[in-house]
Order: C-alpha cells, then sequence, then structure tokens
C-alpha cells in the first residue's frame, strides 16, 4: 500500500465528501465523524508521505499507470510534503474547533457545509501534491468554488463579497490558465518536470516571459497580493465564523506554495532570478504591500477586519521573502508559509471563540473579555505576540530568517517594511489588550453588559484546540531550527546560495 | 477548414459578444450571450474540434442561457449600463 | 472608471497581441503542441485503449484523474447552489400576498398580506409569479422529452466512436428535466426527480467514477489504472480500460445530469421548489 | 499582399481571442450591474478556451476519432492526419468548470438581489451605507 501513499490524502477526502452526502442526506449525524475521519487518514497519510520524502528522497505517482508526460503525474518532494502537513493538520484542528459553532449557525445546512469543505480541503491537497500545471487549474477550482460557497453563506454583506470573491478569483484562475497555455504553446507539454526540461530551448522567446507574468499575476490575484487584494478582507470577515475559521489559514498559504513551486520547478531559478530578473522589482512590490495592508489593518475598528488586513500583510511577507532570491529568504519564507498558518488559525480561532459570546466585533465590544474569557484572550494574546514577532513564538523565528534575507541581499526596504509592520502590529494588538484587559465590563454602553457572571467561556470543544494552537506557537517556534536543517534546506534548489 | 469562414464566424462571435454587455435589458443580453455560445460552438466544429463544439452547446449554448433567464426571471430585467 | 478601464485594457490587450509575435502559426503541424505529447495520443490510444475517439480516450484514462476532478466541480457547484439558496423555514411574515392551492379540488385560494395562512395540510403554497403555460407548449414537449433523453443516453454510450460521451449527454439528459420543468411547472418535475434524489445521484455519479478508480487501487494498480480490472471484466487489459471508460462515462453522465437539473431547480424557484418559471 | 494574408491567417485567430478576453474584462472592471459581470466572465473564460482550441488546429487535418476503428492493428495513425486532441480534452474540463462558476455566481447574485433589491453596484454600495448610518 506504500507505494500509493501519494494519492491518498486526496482520494481519502475526495470519497469521503461523496459519502458525507450520500449517507449524511439520510443521518446528518454522521456528516462530522466521517469529514473527521477523512481528514485524519488524510494527515496520517502526508505524514507516511514525510517520513518517505525523508528517508529516500522524492517520490512521484502516475494517475492511471501512466508514465508522466502522457497522464497526470503526483509528486512529492520536501516543500509540498512539508506545506501539505501543515494545511491538512490545520484543517484538521479546524474542523474539531468548529464542531459546536457549525451547528449553531448552520442548523440544517450541516451536510452541505462538511461536503463543501472536506472537497475544499481535497483541492488544496490536490493543489501540493500535483506535478501537472493543467491539474493544478482543475484542483484550483474544486478549492475555489466551495470556498466561494462557504464565503458566501454569511449574513449581510457575505454574498456580495462572495460574489467579488467569484469574479476576481476566476479572473486570476483564469490568468493562471492562460499562462499554461502559452507554456502549452511553446513546449507541448503540461507536465511540471517535463516543462522544466523543455522551457530552456525557448527561454529567449518572449512568449515564455509574458506566460510568465500572466500566470504570476493570476496567482497574485488568488492569494490577495497588495493591489490585487481587493476580495479579501471582505470575503473572510463577513463570512460566517466557521468558515473563515476554516479559510482564512490556508488558502493564501497554498498560493504561495504554487508561486513558488512554478518559480523553482517549472520555470527554474535560473530564469525567474536570472534572466528575467524581476526578484528586485517584486520586492519592492511586497514591501508596498506589508505597508499599505499593515496601515489598512491601523485604520479598521473591528477585530476580523484587522485580521483580514493582517492577512494582506503576511502575503506580502512571503511573496517577498521569496523573491529576495537568497537561501535566508526563501527558508524564512517557507518557514513562514507553515508559522503563518497556524498563526492565522490562532487568532481567527480565538476571533471566532470571542464571537460566540459577544456578538459583535466591534473593538469596542471586547471591554473586559479578559476577566470573561481568559483563556480565549490568553490565546488571542499569543496569537497577536507570534504576528509581532517577540522571541519564543514561531513568528520571530521566520521573520529573523526574512530579515537576516533582506540584509544578505542588501534590500534594506524590505527589511524597513517588516520593521515597520511589526510596529503596526504592537499598537494594533496592544490597543486589543488594553480595551479588554484594562477598561471594564459595561463603561458607558448599556445596562446589559453588567451581568456579574465573570467567567464565560467558549465551549470547551473549541476551547481546547484553541490552547493546543496557542501552545504549538511556541512549540513550533523552539524547535523552528530543527524544521529548518532536517527539511527546508532540502526544499531549496542547491544552486541558491 | 476554410479560413474566411472562421474568420467571418469570428467577427459575428465579438459582435455578439459587445452586444451582451451593452445592450440595456438583462433578459436581451442573456439571449445575446446564448447566441454568442452557439457562434463559439459553430466556430469550434469549423477549427474541428467536435467534442468541445457539442459540449459547447449543450453546456454554453443550452443550460448556461436557462441559468441566465432563470436569474433574471428571480431578480430584474433592468440595468443601466 | 469606464475610461480607466478602457485604458487598461486596451493596454492589456496590446501587450498581448505584441506577444502572439512569437506564437507558432496558426495550424503549423511542426508546433511544439503537435509535435510533443499529442503524437502519441494518435498513434497510441487505439492500440493502448481500444477506443477509437481520442478525445474520449485521453479525457477518460490518459488524463481520467483531470475529468474526475472536474465532475468533482460540477458536483460541488450543485452542492453550492443548494446551500446557499435553499430556504427550510418558510417565512411567514413576508409582506407580499400568498397563493395556496387546495390540493383534492385544485381551487386557488389568495390570501392578502397580513392574512393568516390556511392551517391544514390539503394545502400548498404555490408560487404567486407563476403563469401557467399554454397547451400547444406542454403538449409538443412531452413528444419531444422522451425523444431528448434517448437521445442524451445515446451520447453517453457511443462517445467511444463518436463526439459525445458522460459530460454532453448528462447535460443533454439534464435539459431534457429542465424543458419538463420549463414547460409544465417545477412542481411537476420535482415530482418526477426529487431533491434527494438528485442529490444521492450526483454523489453518487461523481463516486462511482472515483470508486472505479479506488478498485483498481484495492486491485494493486495505480489509481484510475482501469486495465486492473481486467479479472473482474473478464477480458484482456486494453478492452478493460474501455470498458473501464464506459463505467466512468456513465458516472459522469449521472452525476452532471443530476447536478444540471439540481442547480436548476434551486436557481429557478430561489430555493423554495414552487412552480418555478 | 499575399503575405500579408498569410501573416493575417497565421495569427487572426489569436487576436480574436485576445480582444474576447478583453470584452470581458473590460465588462467585469466597468459595468455596474452585477448580471453584465457574470456575463463578462464569462465571455472571459470562453476566450481562453477559444485561444486553447486554436493551439488544437492542424493544417489538412481531420477531426481526431480514428476512422478505420478498432480491430484493424495493422494501421496505426499517423499524427499528421489528426488534429491534436489534447487542448480539446483541457476545454472539456474548462467549460464545465466554467458553466459550474455560472450556477455559483448567479446563485450568488440572485442572493445579493433578495437582499438589496438591486443589482446596480453604486445602488447597492448606497443602501449599505444607508444601513450602516442606521445602525448608529
Amino acid at each position: 500500500m506504500s507505494q500509493h501513499l501519494p494519492a491518498l490524502p486526496v482520494i481519502v477526502p475526495l470519497l469521503s465528501a461523496l459519502l458525507i452526502t450520500m449517507l449524511g442526506w439520510f443521518k446528518p449525524r454522521l456528516s462530522f465523524p466521517i469529514a473527521l475521519a477523512a481528514l485524519t487518514v488524510a494527515l496520517l497519510s502526508a505524514v507516511g508521505l514525510m517520513g518517505r520524502v525523508l528517508s529516500s528522497g522524492a517520490a512521484a505517482y502516475g494517475m492511471g499507470g501512466w508514465n508522466p508526460p502522457w497522464g497526470i503525474a503526483y509528486h512529492v518532494d520536501h516543500l509540498n510534503a512539508l506545506v501539505l502537513i501543515a494545511v491538512l493538520a490545520a484543517a484538521l484542528v479546524g474542523l474539531i474547533a468548529t464542531r459546536k459553532c457549525v451547528k449553531e449557525e448552520f442548523a440544517e445546512r450541516i451536510v452541505p457545509f462538511y461536503t463543501l469543505f472536506v472537497l475544499f480541503v481535497t483541492g488544496l491537497a490536490g493543489i501540493l501534491l500535483t506535478g501537472d500545471a493543467f491539474n493544478l487549474y482543475v484542483l484550483l477550482e474544486v478549492a475555489s468554488l466551495t470556498g466561494y460557497a462557504l464565503i458566501g453563506i454569511g449574513e449581510k454583506r457575505a454574498p456580495l463579497a462572495g460574489l467579488n470573491y467569484i469574479l476576481m478569483g476566476t479572473i486570476g484562475a483564469s490568468f493562471y490558465l492562460l499562462g499554461i497555455g502559452y507554456l502549452y504553446l511553446m513546449t507541448g507539454t503540461l507536465n511540471m518536470a517535463d516543462l522544466a526540461q523543455r522551457l530552456p530551448a525557448v527561454y529567449d522567446s518572449h512568449v515564455v516571459a509574458l506566460a510568465f507574468f500572466i500566470c504570476l499575476t493570476g496567482l497574485f490575484v488568488k492569494m490577495a497580493f497588495f493591489p490585487l487584494h481587493g476580495w479579501l478582507p471582505n470575503a473572510y470577515s463577513h463570512a460566517p465564523s466557521a468558515a473563515s475559521i476554516l479559510i482564512a489559514p490556508l488558502t493564501t498559504k497554498v498560493m504561495i506554495y504554487v508561486m513558488i513551486r512554478l518559480t523553482l520547478t517549472v520555470f527554474t531559478p535560473d530564469y525567474a532570478f536570472d534572466i528575467l530578473d524581476i526578484g528586485n522589482a517584486i520586492v519592492w512590490l511586497a514591501v508596498i504591500a506589508i505597508v499599505m495592508g499593515s496601515a489598512l489593518a491601523l485604520a479598521q475598528n473591528r477585530l476580523k477586519h484587522i485580521l483580514s488586513y493582517i492577512v494582506v500583510a503576511e502575503v506580502g511577507y512571503m511573496v517577498g521573502g521569496f523573491w529576495l532570491g537568497n537561501r535566508a529568504g526563501m527558508t524564512g519564507s517557507i518557514l513562514h508559509i507553515v508559522n503563518d498558518a497556524a498563526m492565522t488559525l490562532c487568532v481567527f480561532l480565538a476571533a471566532g471563540a470571542l464571537l460566540t459570546r459577544i456578538r459583535e466585533d466591534r473593538l469596542a465590544g471586547l471591554q473586559g473579555m479578559f476577566r470573561k474569557m481568559p483563556l480565549s484572550m490568553a490565546a488571542l494574546a499569543a496569537g497577536g505576540l507570534s504576528i509581532i514577532g517577540v522571541p519564543p513564538t514561531c513568528g520571530f523565528f521566520s521573520k529573523w530568517y526574512l530579515i537576516s534575507g533582506g540584509i544578505e541581499a542588501g534590500h534594506y526596504g524590505f527589511v524597513a517594511a517588516l520593521l515597520f509592520s511589526s510596529l503596526v502590529n504592537v499598537v494594533l494588538f496592544f490597543r486589543i489588550f488594553e480595551i479588554a484587559y484594562f477598561e471594564p465590563l459595561g463603561q458607558g454602553h448599556g445596562h446589559h453588559r453588567n451581568d456579574p457572571s465573570p467567567m464565560a467561556e467558549a465551549p470547551t470543544s473549541m476551547l481546547a484546540p484553541l490552547v493546543v494552537v496557542a501552545v504549538l506557537l511556541v512549540v513550533l517556534g523552539l524547535y523552528s531550527g530543527n524544521l529548518v536543517s532536517a527539511i527546508i534546506q532540502y526544499a531549496i534548489p542547491a544552486q541558491i546560495i | 477548414m476554410s479560413w474566411p469562414m472562421d474568420m467571418l464566424i469570428l467577427v459575428f462571435v465579438i459582435i455578439s459578444g459587445i452586444g451582451a454587455i451593452t445592450v440595456r435589458d438583462l433578459l436581451g443580453a442573456a439571449i445575446l450571450f446564448g447566441a454568442y455560445s452557439f457562434l463559439m460552438c459553430i466556430l469550434w466544429a469549423i477549427m474541428g474540434a467536435v467534442d468541445v463544439a457539442f459540449t459547447e452547446a449543450s453546456v454554453g449554448a443550452g443550460v448556461s442561457t436557462v441559468l441566465f433567464v432563470a436569474a433574471v426571471f428571480r431578480t430584474t430585467r433592468r440595468t443601466r449600463d | 472608471m469606464k475610461i480607466v478601464a478602457l485604458a487598461s485594457v486596451l493596454l492589456c490587450g496590446g501587450i498581448l497581441i505584441f506577444g502572439t509575435a512569437g506564437f507558432p502559426d496558426f495550424g503549423d503541424p511542426l508546433s511544439p503542441p503537435a509535435s510533443h505529447v499529442s503524437p502519441h495520443y494518435i498513434e497510441e490510444a487505439v492500440a493502448e485503449t481500444s477506443v477509437p475517439n481520442i478525445v474520449t480516450a485521453v479525457l477518460a484514462d490518459y488524463r481520467g484523474f483531470d475529468t474526475l476532478f472536474e465532475t468533482a466541480v460540477v458536483f460541488s457547484a450543485a452542492m453550492a447552489c443548494f446551500f446557499l439558496l435553499r430556504v427550510f423555514r418558510e417565512d411567514e411574515r413576508s409582506p407580499s400576498e400568498k397563493l395556496y392551492r387546495h390540493l383534492p379540488t385544485g381551487i386557488i385560494l389568495r390570501i392578502d398580506p397580513g392574512g393568516k395562512a390556511p392551517q391544514s395540510n390539503e394545502f400548498e403554497p404555490i408560487d404567486p409569479t407563476w403563469v401557467p403555460h399554454d397547451m400547444i407548449v406542454k403538449t409538443t414537449t412531452r413528444l419531444i422529452i422522451p425523444f431528448i433523453q434517448l437521445f442524451g443516453l445515446y451520447v453517453i454510450a457511443h462517445g467511444h466512436h463518436s463526439p459525445g460521451g458522460g459530460f454532453q449527454g448528462g447535460v443533454i439528459l439534464g435539459s431534457s428535466l429542465i424543458l419538463y420543468a420549463l414547460s409544465q411547472n417545477l412542481r411537476m418535475a420535482i415530482g418526477r426527480m426529487g431533491e434527494t434524489v438528485s442529490a444521492v445521484f450526483c454523489a453518487a455519479g461523481v463516486f462511482i467514477y472515483a470508486g472505479a478508480g479506488a478498485l483498481c487501487l484495492l486491485m494493486g494498480a495505480n489509481f484510475l489504472d482501469y486495465a486492473a480490472l481486467s479479472p473482474l471484466f473478464g477480458v484482456d487489459a486494453i478492452q478493460a480500460r474501455s470498458l473501464g471508460i464506459l463505467v466512468v462515462e456513465i458516472g459522469v453522465g449521472l452525476a452532471v445530469m443530476s447536478a444540471m437539473v439540481w442547480i436548476y431547480y434551486n436557481l429557478a424557484s430561489v430555493g423554495r421548489h414552487q412552480e418555478g418559471l | 499582399m499575399n503575405e500579408w494574408i498569410a501573416f493575417l491567417a497565421g495569427k487572426f485567430n489569436y487576436w480574436g481571442f485576445i480582444v474576447l478576453m478583453m470584452i470581458g474584462i473590460y465588462a467585469i472592471i466597468a459595468k455596474k450591474n452585477l448580471i453584465k459581470k457574470i456575463i463578462g466572465m464569462n465571455i472571459f473564460q470562453t476566450a481562453i478556451i477559444l485561444f486553447y482550441v486554436s493551439t488544437a488546429a492542424k493544417r489538412d487535418a481531420g477531426i481526431p476519432i480514428i476512422t478505420h476503428g478498432h480491430g484493424m492493428s495493422g494501421h496505426s495513425a499517423r499524427a499528421v492526419d489528426y488534429i491534436n486532441p489534447l487542448p480539446h480534452v483541457l476545454m472539456l474540463t474548462a467549460i464545465v468548470v466554467s458553466v459550474a462558476t455560472l450556477g455559483v455566481a448567479l446563485t450568488l447574485a440572485v442572493k445579493v438581489y433578495r437582499q438589496y433589491g438591486s443589482l446596480e453596484e453604486d445602488e447597492i454600495a448606497d443602501s449599505i451605507r444607508a444601513r450602516a448610518g442606521g445602525d448608529q
């Protein structure tokens, strides 16, 4: 069975999503256990894959028994095994944590909710594992369509935000498709490894450069890179909290992985950094993204809006770090994919926990929350400290690599933007802590907040995963050295210094 | 696969595409979009992509148009641009 | 806004048109797409899969994994429409007038805004915007629909030898039901093919496809390698590929048919499943 | 003159797809009506499909169905006689994806209309602002 491991993280969730519909339609209570089992199996096989990659190097799997240029091949190496584990773990924790939330928010819609969510994870796992450029597009559409639905179901402005997301997301995905079409026209193949072999012959053609820019533009839209981020803040902040907890930590990170994969595997670093030499320009774009994302976060007065703009700024970190083009920057970028998945999960989960009790996420509504929900607020604090980059948490280490990459490359604008963004995050989170810790309950606002009941924590099913994630932030931080030396350094091609 | 024929239909496709986004009535836009899909399907059939043309005829010109009409029926025909 | 949009679009288009100068000529038989991967399909498809329609062979076998997820996309779209639109509890406070049909007699009752709805379950709410169709339309479509469905089945089954296959056939079958819903009314169509049936068929169609793949896995071959199914079909490996393609085409047809019908049900009645258009 | 026509014949399909794509993008950016935007999105997707189908074309070749059927393993098909089938396969997938996206987009448009009573973006923005004003 072990030679089939690369296929399992995709097939098991797909089959379970269908089972959820077929069985859950008659017995809705079954849908959660099936989803849980599916994601657990997928995560276990991802861990098994990682073990195999560590022991015997990259693995390939030909779907349908066909050899790569003719059939679709899956390809696993250090990079995608790592991101796959991060994504599946975040999805699994999110799934467990949102159980109660989903029950309340989607009373009659539990079955479609879990079906769509498991399909969403299927799509993301497929994007991470596939070695075929067109197959990636199809899986991207699976992940996006389910994402649109999960976001559009929310109240108030959510349908409009969802529609905007569809329009932007379709443009992004179609641009990616067009770029792949250009590559196909120049090389006649769709397999990533084969493309990498056949592209050097046509490197001087401007069609290849155009293909690269078109793909990159499409991915920038999908990952909400600054000037193209329009869809993200509204989509994430108006989505129901269960959906935002599940989606926010995953989508943008997977898209950044796709960018890294395309640049490293398909176009090769030689082409991207030496022949086209666009690294510097994109790092400057990332600087703008970080600064604008942080500044816009500062202007918000609702918790989920703030968190959404922080996600936009974080995308800038990862894109910028990667395009620095040196080993430290890329290490920081890949490490940050993992860390950011954990951090985003932590803060969105904490926000979700707070929202189960206060129903309104204006900052003013957070008064006295440290007394009312000490654990959730402590987790939010841990997430906040990690996003700021305070030493024992994981956020510090990836930021350290990013900054040292910036200094090594002599790109001080990027370093300054990172420091500026950290400062802004300090301001943002300490404003939240100040309101939640120092301002007592029911000050000045209506009398219904005067109830003396001091503790009203979120339900345990939500709190326990939240605490686990918060602790994980520190654990990830302590072990990030090992993570880099055991996995990430092999994910970066040897010619990059 | 004679290219003047090809070009003629391509011009029609472009005209109906422009029509679909400029006409000031959503039902009309939906119908023009159906015409666009159907012309596109003919273009692909001429280019030899029979399976694609068949799919476009059933999906694009058939179901998509019905979905558009259903959506317009459930919302409004009014549009200001 | 419009001028900015027009300018950026023209700029973008200009760059792209400039880019076409480096393209191989249209229809060039020596261009890379025509000379690298695809000749293998054209030359070997019949020998390797015994399917003369190369598009079907590539679609369902060489690149069958794409097609599996394409079916999954259709399934998730149908599920998404249901998830977003379906109304589970009728809002009794809505201000407009309401129509109720008395089931045994067929008499239609109109309740003015603010009036109380009849409590007996002999009444069913009907859609106030619905207008009954002309008899000619009703009768003609009744005559046509069986032939459309027959054609749909033919398209699915004959995809190996002529243009067509699971998608096209599924869409044709689905549109025959949509035509029925359009010409009679939605409630009658739902009577023929209910919501549960569409949902379960839709999932089952994709399940047939993915399950066929998983079966190959259990037989010891790679996912979707239909050659492994030859002991089950009792034919040689190449014929087994052909039959495997037929099985997945049937799955695709089932899934696409129910998905199209299901999307239409929810969209045309805004999730209320009343009379529809 | 003749070489000009040859150049035109070699490229006009590619130009056509770019024109259609730009029509689609223009509709998405500049039109305020949501259904118009969705139509634009669909035109955009079909334009890309046209591009792929154009890459498949081959002069003097037939449709990609082997005419002598199976059982005739003696003659093997020659690649130059048949149009490249791979882009057709990819585009079947893309067409189905586009109709799926269309379904979800229209669903959300209907939902938006039921919420705000309008499909015009500026009117919706006005009513959002009015509601936000009412809250405070």
